[in-house]
């Protein structure tokens, strides 16, 4: 491989953000059908690296060389008809245009001259797409009907369509259940085989070890190291990225569930999910497992003030409970932590100060007045225990790295002082360490006696954290496993049933 | 397109449905509402504010907004009228030169909208009020009338018993419809609408397609520019005062989001004429003219609520 | 089809006004609704909000509901007389009231906007003693009653060479911005104001109120045009020094009677019916 | 606060500068501008202006707008009157009918928002035209004179030498200022305005929140009406025209985003001071009407473009 021309090289490529130093003169070379990870700490540099590849950013310092040519001003349509294409870490889709038309964006002349063609062969093509790669959706839905999973596959297929000897994925899978990332896997084999290089980061160690064949770890945007993957362990690797060694990844926990707190009876709303039952306890953690889709999400919406459950009951604390908004449920003692961090997770413009302290803000005042030092405090509090990577809690939010940014999420919420946490999907896209860390809180909770739901598609995370496991198959409620009592393949079975 | 696809599948079920009641309700009034003459009388009236509305359909669907429609309309309006007068005027020329006018007009906000990453909203308003007083000064203030019969003919004439008003507004629509819906550019103006930076990132020339938008709605106002000073056989600088706001009316009503990335040229012709339908059957049914405020305003707000009630309950 | 059965219905006409947010308009209007209800007429009145092309359509809809005669109050000179041409083509009588168009109509009752502007410039020439520095507050630009009271005072002011105009701004009709316009004056001209010529009395009265508030009135004659309520009680007061009266109650009983006439295609006496101006001071 | 603050740390840098340099030119063109007379008679001329702009700042802020500004204050001004006579009017009562009557339209266009999901655009376009109709029908579409002495003092009176409507000015500009930047209110509307779902999601009574802004918009929009009122001696029914435009052109100027969830009371103040200082500039160099516009829409495009542009240049 070394002996074949490099598709893409970076010389001494540096960018920085209003003086701040991003990345440090990163050399980086990839080569034609190498499948290459790119690993590293929430806020390393991941994603500006891409989008300087991708040449959404240009380097202060340094070049770009693609195919032996070093970028000039290029405009961004000429850049992917060069053949580079990227899947962006936050969902780049248009609501309202459905998914053919989504996934041919921007590339609409290559359906044909006429409006009635291109609409018959962008219907046609995205349904081979879809047949292709097994994922039951009609080209004809819009994308707003889609649950994030979904759109995360459809920006997969968009990538993929373009015929790109270069796809940069940021965090393709962040979203994905198991049976998806297995597609995942066949999908990216068959483009190494074709030749296309792919570039690509995640924080699972499952995927970084199991799909690439180098891997490359920044860390404050210095590049560490880039070796072959069977050059290097686990360990190293997370070593190099988050500055110490690291031997486990999961708490140790010890489980001592107490009285019930929240008991929900045939739960329902019709079209979503129906029938759902079950004791939480004091202490305990109760994972949801499932694929995408399966109705999770909307059953944690349900739980937290969302949506309005239209059958069933809840009983909270032996009361009977019907939240009518999120304010009502928070007010009760239940967090939730949504899957959708960048619609309901926080306010962008807001200063990580700001959002820290938004669901609890009556803490925070006397006959109305803000005390902004105490908040100052708290805030500076959490971003501290929390290990919040932010120049100073007076940082907009929105421009964060989006592991950080769920860090900042995670706070508001337990700013409220929950009893019960809801978490969808709570370490999507956060680093190892990180992770870690949000595991050791979570252990921390339930050991002061408060419940969680942990709604996660990450298997060995439902495995690991969870003390028993619902498993939603299609909005319908398929068992209720013991975590000692069962195993992966027990999960997937009755999540497919 | 059948009934059942206007009433349900699409976004302008519900402000049809409103439009048809409203006829209803003011033909049980009088019966002088549904009469041949009435109806195109209606169709005529509501020409130019159409044209303007079809025009800013597309600035709305693309998540901005033009409030210098009148203005721009007015020095168009002037413009053609100097160039049609009955001496020595040339039609050709006066349109030319309005549309010209009008698209420079248009060009030069969308240049500064994506130039300087103001608010269209600001921009717009700081034309409005440019464009007036450029309209003035090009006609010192005056109206200019003697122009010639052929210019005239464009806004009181007829081709085989229609009106060329209606002519052009039935014209305008099936292009502005076939352009929003069919083409590449009509898919763009739509993408950028309902997420700007995913328009981007997906290669669409965002600013180009930008700055077409309001070129294009520079040009309609002053086809309407054009057409209303045919009707009034007078260049008038302070012609359509407050036409925007009609014209971003009707947009809306039929159901364009004012966020962008949604909208159709069916649901801008509907709310066109539902606020046609009200304005005439409120003088046809003598409605005092302050009371005529009241009811129009009430009317509008209760559509608009029935409408999104009804878009929910069709979910 | 009220010409069929006219007999035994009750006569229409349609009335399209400038702007009933207008004092004086309104005045004219009650008028026509007055000697309407004395002669046993059904009035249809429409607001045309000072848009010409509203008006047009306002005609249309009154051509199309087959009223029996049409009187028009024009917005403007030229671009209201494709109304006119209308009702004259739908063989519908149009009488004018108040103001001209370009377009002759069967009859015409009013007064001429000049003219007032005119009354006006000789009254402050007279109480200046020909010489003095005086402003204009003009209307809306490019509306007729603007262009008419505008045209009216230059030529006025020509027969006063030692009357200097100060500056001239538009007030768009309007009492409040009138009023910031003169406070504006009154820093930028200070003493050297003596006369003020309004071409409507809102706009008159609040230059007189920010003379008043700057302790100035005293020093400054100001008039305008119409004779609305407080206005005359301004001039009653001695605050505002003149107002040109039009006679609305006249202008709306001779519409009336003319359209009368004209349906009943009884012959008139005279086509154009003039009613002059007063000036009125305390 | 310091000037550096301002300059660099704030929002509102480049419209301070603008201003800056638009007095300094103003200045060097007529001695007459930098007057201690003519400065209160800015203040006094901006101040309705600035009431209603400090209002709908709340409303931008929260990613909302409002048009009904300038009718709801006619309708205010005109009850106000009708209750401030001077034979038997009282102004207490003037002042609080008033108020309350501005509260409830407000309250109206917030209910209506909230309820039904319609774009406020068109809302308070609804309101707009309702309330302008209910202002001509409420003084039977003349003005309302007559008033009593205590109420015109509100206007045109002063305490200690500082006119009654700059000490309004002032009053309600800190009060805002305080509301906006010390307070859960000012701290929600922000985030609904920055984000609704997400705000909803953490817990904000987002409904009570937005009805308070539309409802305090109605209140200020009033609070402009009487002190107008007061100022022209006369309730009028078509006081008002515009002022909604006008207000929101200064929030915009003063660097409130129209997408809501940032914006500042001293950016609205300094927009307003800009265009009121604009408007008597103009008038004391006496440009001519026509030009007037020309400059004064150029003048504001090009001081946005620059901010913009100043904004960029400090990252
Ligand atoms: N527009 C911006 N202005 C200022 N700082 C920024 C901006 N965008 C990103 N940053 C900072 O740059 C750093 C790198 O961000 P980046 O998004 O590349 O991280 P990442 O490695 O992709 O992290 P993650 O794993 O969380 O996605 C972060 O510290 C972030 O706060
Ligand atoms: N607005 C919508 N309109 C129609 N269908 C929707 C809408 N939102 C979600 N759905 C569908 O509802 C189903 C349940 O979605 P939900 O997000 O609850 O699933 P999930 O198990 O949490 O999966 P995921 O991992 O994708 O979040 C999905 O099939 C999704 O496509
Ligand atoms: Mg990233
Ligand atoms: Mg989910």
């Amino acid at each position: 491989m070394e002996g074949e021309k490099p598709v893409l090289e970076l010389n001494q490529v540096s960018i920085a953000y209003s003086g701040t130093p991003i990345l440090h003169s990163i050399d980086l070379s990839l080569y034609p059908g190498e499948i290459h990870a790119l690993v590293g700490e929430n806020g390393a540099g991941k994603s500006t690296l891409m989008k300087t590849i991708l040449g959404i950013i240009s380097p202060d310092k340094g070049e770009v060389i693609f195919f032996g040519q070093k970028r000039h001003h290029q405009s961004l349509k000429q850049i992917m008809e060069s053949g580079i294409s990227m899947i962006h870490q936050e969902l780049m889709l248009i609501p309202e245009l459905s998914i053919a038309e989504n996934i041919f964006l921007g590339r609409e002349n290559e359906l044909g001259f006429w409006p009635w063609e291109r609409k018959k062969n962008a219907q046609l093509k995205t349904a081979e797409l879809l047949r292709d790669c097994d994922i039951p959706l009609d080209p004809a839905t819009l994308v707003k009907n889609l649950s994030i999973a979904e759109q995360q596959l459809v920006e997969i297929l968009r990538a993929i369509s373009q015929r790109a000897h270069l796809i940069l994925m940021d965090e393709p899978t962040s979203s994905l259940s198991e049976k998806e990332i297995t597609l995942f896997r066949r999908l990216i084999h068959k483009l190494k085989n074709e030749g296309v290089s792919i570039l690509f980061t995640s924080h699972k160690m499952e995927e970084i070890f199991g799909f690439s064949d180098r891997i490359s770890v920044l860390r404050d945007g210095y590049l560490i190291s880039s070796s072959n993957k069977e050059n290097c362990t686990e360990q190293e690797i997370v070593q190099q990225m988050v500055g110490r060694e690291m031997n486990q990844f999961f708490p140790h926990r010890e489980v001592q569930s107490g009285d019930i707190s929240l008991q929900v009876k045939g739960l329902g709303i019709p079209g979503l999910f129906q029938g759902i039952e079950f004791d939480l306890h004091q202490g305990e953690i109760l994972g949801f497992g499932g694929l995408v889709g399966a109705g999770r999400t909307d059953i944690g919406k349900a739980l937290a003030g969302l949506l309005i459950p239209q059958e069933g009951e809840i009983k909270w604390k032996n009361q009977l409970v019907k939240f009518k908004n999120p304010q009502e449920a928070i007010l009760q003692g239940i967090g939730y932590v949504s899957e959708d961090r960048k619609e309901m997770g926080f306010i962008p413009e807001f200063s990580v100060q700001h959002n820290l302290t938004l669901s609890s803000l009556l803490d925070f005042q006397r006959w109305g007045i803000l005390d902004k030092s105490k908040e100052k405090e708290t805030a500076e509090g959490h971003v501290s225990r929390m290990k919040i990577k932010t120049q100073g809690v007076d940082q907009q939010v929105m421009y964060l790295s989006g592991g950080n940014q769920q860090k900042v999420v995670f706070g508001r919420v337990l700013q409220h002082l929950p009893e019960v946490l809801i978490l969808d999907e709570p370490t999507r896209g956060i680093d190892v360490q990180a992770k870690f860390e949000i595991y050791t809180l979570m252990a921390e909770l339930s050991k002061q006696g408060k419940s969680i739901i942990l709604i996660s598609s990450d298997l060995p995370e439902l495995m690991h954290m969870s003390d028993r496991i619902l498993v939603i198959s299609k909005g319908k409620q398929t068992a209720t496993l013991k975590k000692e009592e069962t195993n992966p393949a027990e999960i997937m079975s009755y999540a497919m049933k | 397109m059948n009934l059942k696809k206007i009433l349900i599948g699409s976004q302008s079920g519900g402000i049809f449905l409103a439009l048809i009641l409203m006829c209803v309700l003011i033909s049980s009034l009088t019966p002088r509402f549904l009469t041949d003459t009435n109806l195109l009388v209606i169709l005529n009236q509501v020409s130019v504010n159409a044209i303007l509305a079809f025009g800013v359909t597309f600035v709305i669907i693309s998540g901005g907004i033009d409030l210098s429609l009148g203005s721009m309309l007015a020095v168009a309006g002037v413009v053609a009228a100097l160039f049609a007068k009955s001496d020595g005027g040339n039609v050709y020329m006066a349109l030319l030169m309005a549309l010209g006018v009008g698209a420079l007009m248009g060009a030069m906000n969308g240049f500064t909208v994506i130039l300087s990453k103001v608010p269209p909203f600001i921009v717009t308003l700081g034309t409005m009020t440019i464009a007036r007083g450029a309209a003035l000064i090009i006609s010192s203030g005056r109206p200019v009338s003697d122009l010639s019969e052929s210019f005239n003919y464009l806004g009181n004439g007829d081709l085989m018993g229609v009106p060329i008003p209606i002519i052009i507004l039935v014209g305008t629509y099936l292009v502005c419809h076939f352009v929003l819906t069919q083409t590449v550019f009509g898919r763009y103006v739509t993408a950028i609408g309902g997420n700007e930076t995913a328009a981007w990132v997906a290669g669409i020339p965002v600013a180009k397609v930008k700055w077409w938008v309001y070129t294009l709605s520079g040009i309609f106002a002053a086809l309407g520019g054009i057409l209303l000073s045919a009707r009034i056989n007078t260049g008038q600088p302070n012609a359509g005062l407050g036409f925007e706001l009609d014209a971003i009316a009707a947009v809306i009503i039929g159901g364009t989001s004012t966020r962008g990335g949604k909208g159709s040229m069916t649901g801008t012709l509907l709310g066109v004429l539902f606020i046609g339908v009200i304005n005439n059957g409120l003088d046809l049914l003598n409605v005092s003219a302050y009371w005529q405020q009241v009811v129009m305003g009430g009317i509008i707000i209760l559509a608009v609520v029935l409408d999104s009630v009804y878009q929910k309950m069709k979910r | 089809g009220s010409k069929e059965s006219g007999e035994k219905k009750k006569i229409v006409i349609g009335v399209s006004m400038l702007s009933l947010q207008n004092e004086f308009i309104q005045q004219v209007s009650a008028s026509l609704e007055k000697h309407a209800k004395e002669a046993d007429v059904e009035l249809i009145v429409v607001d045309a909000e000072r848009s010409a092309l509203k008006q047009v359509e306002q005609v249309e809809n009154f051509i199309s509901q087959q009223v029996d005669a049409i009187i028009l109050n024009p917005a403007e000179f030229e671009a209201s007389s494709p109304a006119i041409l209308r009702a004259k083509k739908a063989g519908i009588p149009i009488v004018n009231v108040n103001s001209s168009t370009k377009e002759k109509p069967d009859a015409w009752v009013g007064s001429d906007d000049a003219e007032s502007a005119k009354m006006a410039i000789d009254f402050l020439a007279k109480k200046l003693n020909g010489q003095g520095n005086i402003l204009i507050i003009q209307g809306y630009m490019g509306q007729a009653a603007q262009i008419d009271r505008e045209r009216g005072a230059v030529e006025a002011l020509k027969a006063y060479p030692n009357m200097k105009l100060l500056a001239t701004q538009t007030g768009e009709w309007d009492r409040a911005k009138s009023m910031s316009l003169m406070e504006n004056w009154i820093q930028s001209y200070g003493d050297q104001i003596q006369g003020v010529f309004a071409h409507n009395d809102e706009m008159g009265l609040g230059a007189m109120q920010a003379l008043l508030d700057a302790k100035k009135k005293d020093k400054v004659v100001v008039v305008s045009v119409d004779g609305i309520g407080d206005a005359l009680k301004a001039v009653d007061a001695g605050t505002l020094d003149a107002t040109i009266l039009q006679n609305a109650e006249q202008q709306g009983a001779q519409a009336i009677a003319l359209a009368l006439d004209l349906i009943h295609k009884k012959p008139i006496k005279e086509s154009q019916v003039l009613i002059p101006f007063q000036v009125k001071t305390k």
